[in-house]
């Protein structure tokens, strides 16, 4: 292949530069139905799973066919979202926050030529290439990060754990019979990129082995302070060691001490921590950031391992279904997972949702801690 | 296919789009390359990139190592370096960056702009992208470092078009859906958040902070971007006045006519809607009534929660006194434990040039640049130097609504210029009244 | 005055020792009619404020008259309380945690006569001796430490400050008007013998001007590595001080980072703090301890310093008045102060109490200060 | 008097209870003598409390010293030593020590033994106690050293009577009313108080713990001697089975023959009694309904807050199958913040010889013991150490109950033999699969 260039000179890079201009202007992106009655939107309503019409004061109608999407995505895909696009919305689309993308019409009667076209596209091993859905009390799309495609500290698969739950709940994403909306969010280690702390049910990578410790090369290929003070809990000491008949610059973990974060690993490669076994999946739930009814919660830690199991992580998607079955089950109308679970008490979210409580559960970190641990006689046997 | 992949193959089943599916597409695509590309990185980079992750499956591990320091020329962001640790088995992805490219407001699309921005990856990179990343980018994944440099002349060359943020900068911004579609919208979060990553894309592209900064702008209290949970300044739209009612909607909704919550719960036969159980019952702050016919609400109890707009929209409507609040704060768990934004400033008008706001902002930054360590984050500031600190380099008033409830402990940590007669005291004349 | 020997010889301390004997036996005090139905009580009833009947499985009633007492109480004043105990009693009484004490007849007939001997009896100066009151939904005695009369460490009085508030919120004692029972606490410093932490009102004294140091005698006086290990904030140093022209060992403060707690001068009196003017009252809200409806809550500070002003604490008396009286209009029933401040929000406790808040009521103190602050739009305005 | 006290005598006006006059006409008492009691410490000891009392009014501070090591021989407790700041001008006060005499349980007292009380500390001290201490001694305020061990002398050999706990030793224990007049009591609470207090008289008296300790008994959950705030191991009261309902009882609250609340709240006119709103709506857990003239309660989500059986004691009483909860660790706000007890024991049996009990106790001490610092309360070891270190001393399985609710952080410190194949790794064999 041969160097097709740009433009640049790298020999002065400084010629004809182009810098700050920041991201595209969101206006010239909008339909003409957006741009027309942007502001002045009346009201809204889900006419099915995955339909929205919004009605604007002057009488204008868009409505949306959500459809669910890889974040992972290729270009082929893109275009085929392009194509869609030019055929049913005059070239318009957008995207969502937790990675759906949106077609929007703006008359009724092109809903169901668009929907029909989404719903028969298929890729060859028969998914679907655009299914309709995540709206209202249902399921949407899990945001998530990269885990094994691209990440360096992973401590699972993100588009894989991602994939095997849509698949289990895929029947949510395209209803809305639960008493609320339910976000699931996946972050493959617990510096979660993806902020997965405030979902209803969240899937966290995690380690449980410390860094293994490159002594040969560590004093060569790291900052010895930079790997120590990457330690949250300072754990990570410098140290002399013997190695290979040498002795060499290194550092010496507290290993019971050590959370298993993977920052040190950040600041220094050769502390390596992934671990076939070692690895696996923490789930949290309870969690949400809108401020309707109660305030926004944390998600809380209610498995406190389950082991990476590829390709599908069934045990993960058994139990993250039995939370949810549960949940539908038995909270009322409108109430969030959390909101359920703070009602019945988490000792009656374990029972009902089949969970063991183990002692991993019981905060131990920092201060804090205390609040978690039951202070009163109020409690269910 | 350069690799087996029967552990991947297997997440092609199901109903859900597989990313499998669609990496080998795209794989296929560059093989036969019918548009005859003349691709800028390997053309089988998808095809080792699958390899790369069936083998991830195998051993359970990842393949990936944290890239050096690669970037453009004169951005400190915008590009994070990835290096595969067996890159003679993938050689394909041995050298695999990732780049950020700034998404617009409201994350609209044209379909030609789409196409042309992957006619750029298609020749310069893997084809291979995030939408979007956590933060909001579009992610462009996996290239070469030569093409770094082509990949952003072209952007902002050809499309208008920067890069994204990454490191110790400001984060690219993000926003929800805001006034051009949503009903809930208290300001316009595109103008504000566009209005703000221009104003501040020195912040952006040049680090300068102890660590990373996000700002995200939700247009009401149901906070569909989370600011309140990523967000180190989090703007959430919300309102001072009445909620406006229409009390013939009202009746609607409790005639039947009307779906209660737009709909949302129709998979489900919950029954007649009841507004006392579902509306006054549920109100937070019980400041709700429905008596002889007609709905009631103590504006000045509301604390906005947006449950009864959210059931009955087209009965009721957010006010019309409106603005934001601003939360600072927000974070993921890692390096302190995780926090959600801390209200700041109770209510501030958004109306451009936004002076005000960006004078928020500024302060904030300054107080953050002088004292937070490295890789602090505004919250981990906040909680070692108090929340009354930053209402004092932000010039706000103190006020209950900072906090959820008083200290609990009594300690408090008197100024000597608060306490009459100062520190200073002399111990001889103490022992004259208080021998030893 | 001549020595009286009890009979223990100094000489030979462990001669005819006896120790390790506990305090007496509970039931050789009880009532008759209390050992005949101990553990057999059907219900009881508060008949007026401050009479209480309680009635047995077998028909069995036991009337208690509840009176005000000061903890400071000498053996003239418990002489008058054994004498009205055996004049209606048999000799019987008790005390209350809440240093109330408690007359109980086994026969409603002998109540009236109790209750008229109790209300006649007043000291020269004017006060009830016995008042009756501190039951139900009203306000009971203070539980308090003891302040100058007896303490080294006070930032106030405790008897005089609770004599004025007693005073102030009488008519509370003896009524039962309240939406729920109202308990006031008082301790004199932080150290908290009293443990006002759980009050629905707490009297706090506190000191606002760091220790001064006696550098002179400091080293002579104290252990200083034990002057230093007292601090919980960690600052206090050893230090070597010119004093007089001579190099002394002593300590140095770091007076931005004290809280003013006197652990260090309880350790070493070469550390005094109390000061006039530095010196004076916190005032705190909402705590309980009873599970009922809700679960126990600690006190939130809600005014951070009012001065001492001696003998009646005018401004404290003031404010508390100001918080019962905004309690006792607003509050449901069966609702707690504490319950009452939740539920209105605190943003509204201030306003409906007419208190100022300002920075020092936001919690700064460690990491779980972040969990007081508002992490929601949810707020009034 | 021998000091003027202007100050001070306005406290002697208001309906409360003056502590100044009481001082004042046990200052005449003791001046007067007329049983002729030849005092053993000054006779003017009170009249200077009082002056010194005054002059801290004037300049607004204390005028007392912390003692140094004052005793009685083979004791650590039970004694606080007292000295007074200006003695030349108060010298009756000048020594001036606390003894803590240990009060008998439910604080039920005779008329008689009070008196011996009374006469042996007027002939050996100034005559003035607390009624009771915080903790719930009897205290005897103001002696002088050589009467201290008089004063133990007699207290042991005429009235079989110890002295309290003060320092870091066991303090002495306090109980509730409990079963002896409360019909709410789900144990006797004095039988375990008296029990535990004579099991551990060595602990009580002989400092061997790193700081205080303290327990308290309340008889059930409304909590009336506060040990969920105030004790390190703290016994309340409870029942796993049904509240038993008494159905005409109930019309009878519902007819208004019996007054809500047991006529707490008789000062005000509060209405007729609404069952629905005052019992079935405020009930935490939500588990109780009255339908059709009958009350009914879903005891399997109660949490036995009290409410309903308080507002109804004729209706409603405890359970039959009674124990108690045990709570760990509440402590003032000195050292490290104030904490409430947590639970460490969701129910255990009440019953003689209570070796169960004193199993979990013994436990709790031995790992203190071993492991708190000086001057560290049991809360703040549990806070530091965590409190799954405190279940595994006491070989308490871990429970949902535990919890408020579970951790948020996912921080969860493994342990080497929890993790398969534990944590020994060989980084040749890594590097194989991972380069540099």
């Amino acid at each position: 292949m041969a160097f097709i260039s740009s433009g640049y000179n790298p020999e002065k890079p400084m010629e004809n530069r182009i810098t700050d201009i920041g991201p595209k202007k969101y206006d010239q992106f909008y339909p003409p139905v957006i741009a027309k009655n942007k502001g002045k939107w009346l009201y809204h309503e889900i006419l099915e799973p995955g339909v929205l019409v919004h009605v604007a004061e002057g009488g204008d109608e868009v409505y949306t066919v959500r459809v669910g999407g890889c974040r992972l995505m290729t270009t082929t895909h893109i275009r085929e979202i392009c194509e869609i696009a030019e055929k049913h919305c005059d070239g318009h689309l957008r995207f969502t926050t937790r990675n759906n993308i949106e077609f929007m019409v703006d008359d009724k009667s092109k809903v169901d030529a668009l929907k029909k076209d989404l719903e028969t596209r298929k890729f060859p091993g028969g998914s679907f290439k655009f299914p309709i859905g995540g709206t209202g009390a249902g399921i949407t799309n899990i945001v998530h990060t990269q885990g094994w495609i691209h990440c360096h500290t992973p401590a699972t698969d993100a588009s894989g754990t991602v994939k095997a739950t849509m698949d289990e709940v895929f029947k949510d994403f395209q209803d809305m019979r639960l008493p609320a909306p339910l976000r699931i969010s996946m972050a493959c280690c617990l510096n979660m990129c993806g902020a997965v702390h405030c979902s209803d049910i969240a899937i966290l990578g995690y380690h449980r082995k410390p860094p293994m410790l490159d002594h040969e090369y560590l004093d060569k290929i790291c900052e010895i302070p930079l790997a120590i003070s990457s330690c949250p809990t300072g754990a990570i000491k410098p140290a002399k060691v013997e190695w290979k008949g040498e002795t060499v610059k290194s550092v010496a973990v507290n290993n019971e001490r050590c959370m298993f974060c993977g920052n040190c690993y950040t600041m220094c490669p050769s502390m390596p921590l992934s671990d076939q076994i070692g690895d696996g999946i923490v789930l949290m739930a309870g969690g949400k950031v809108s401020n309707r009814i109660s305030q926004p919660k944390f998600s809380k830690v209610v498995v406190a391992f389950l082991p990476n199991e590829m390709p599908r992580w069934p045990s993960m998607t058994k139990t993250i279904n039995q939370m949810i079955e549960a949940y539908s089950k038995d909270a009322r109308k409108y109430e969030r997972l959390g909101e359920w679970a703070e009602r019945i008490g988490w000792e009656r979210f374990f029972d009902k949702c089949e969970l063991e409580f183990t002692h991993h559960l019981i905060d131990d970190f920092r201060d804090p801690a205390y609040y978690t641990w039951r202070q009163s006689t109020q409690f269910k046997f | 296919m350069k690799h087996e992949t029967p552990l991947l193959n297997q997440l092609e089943s199901g109903p859900w789009p597989s990313f499998v599916s669609d990496l080998k597409q795209q794989a296929e695509v560059r093989a036969k390359n019918e548009e005859n590309i003349e691709f800028q990185i390997p053309v089988d980079a998808v095809e080792d990139l699958l390899g790369v992750l069936e083998l991830s499956y195998v051993d359970g591990t990842t393949h990936w190592k944290h890239g050096g320091i690669v970037g453009v020329f004169g951005y400190g962001g915008g590009v994070i370096g990835r290096y595969c640790d067996q890159p003679q088995n993938f050689p394909g992805v041995a050298h695999f960056h990732t780049m950020r490219v700034a998404q617009p407001g409201g994350k609209y699309y044209t379909a030609e702009y789409l196409r042309d921005l992957c006619d750029l990856w298609d020749l310069r990179g893997s084809g291979i992208t995030n939408m979007h990343g956590s933060t909001g980018d579009i992610i462009f994944i996996g290239t070469t470092t030569p093409q770094l440099e082509e990949v952003f002349y072209e952007l902002t060359h050809k499309f208008n078009q920067d890069l994204g943020g990454s490191g110790s900068n400001l984060r690219t911004p993000a926003d929800c859906i805001g006034s051009s579609r949503c009903e809930y919208a208290c300001y316009d979060t595109q103008a504000l958040c566009y209005d703000l990553t221009q104003e501040y894309q020195d912040e952006l592209h040049r680090p300068a902070f102890p660590y990373k900064f996000k700002f995200k702008f939700d247009g009401c209290p149901n906070g569909c971007v989370a600011s309140i949970a990523r967000s180190d300044l989090s703007f959430i739209g919300t309102w001072k006045d009445e909620i406006r009612i229409d009390q013939e909607a009202v009746q609607a909704y409790i005639g039947g006519e009307m779906p209660p919550n737009a709909g949302a719960h129709s998979g489900r036969d919950w029954g007649a809607f009841d507004i006392q159980k579902e509306v006054i019952a549920l109100c937070p702050s019980d400041c709700m009534k429905y008596e002889g016919g007609k709905l009631e609400i103590n504006n000045k109890e509301c604390v906005r929660c947006m449950h009864c707009i959210n059931v009955m929209p087209r009965a009721l409507r957010i006010g019309n006194d409106r603005g934001c609040s601003i939360l600072a704060g927000a974070k993921a768990p890692i390096l302190d434990g995780a926090q959600m934004g801390s209200l700041l400033i109770p209510f501030i008008k958004v109306e451009e040039p936004y002076d005000e706001i960006k004078e928020v902002i500024e302060n904030v930054w300054d107080w953050w640049m002088e004292e937070g360590k490295n890789r602090e984050r505004l919250g981990e500031l906040i909680k070692r130097q108090g929340l009354q600190k930053l209402l004092e380099v932000t010039g706000v008033t103190p006020d209950a609504r900072h906090v959820q409830e008083p200290r609990s402990n009594p300690y408090i940590f008197w100024k000597e210029e608060e306490v009459e007669g100062g520190w200073d005291r002399d111990i001889d004349e103490y022992r004259k009244h208080h021998q030893r």
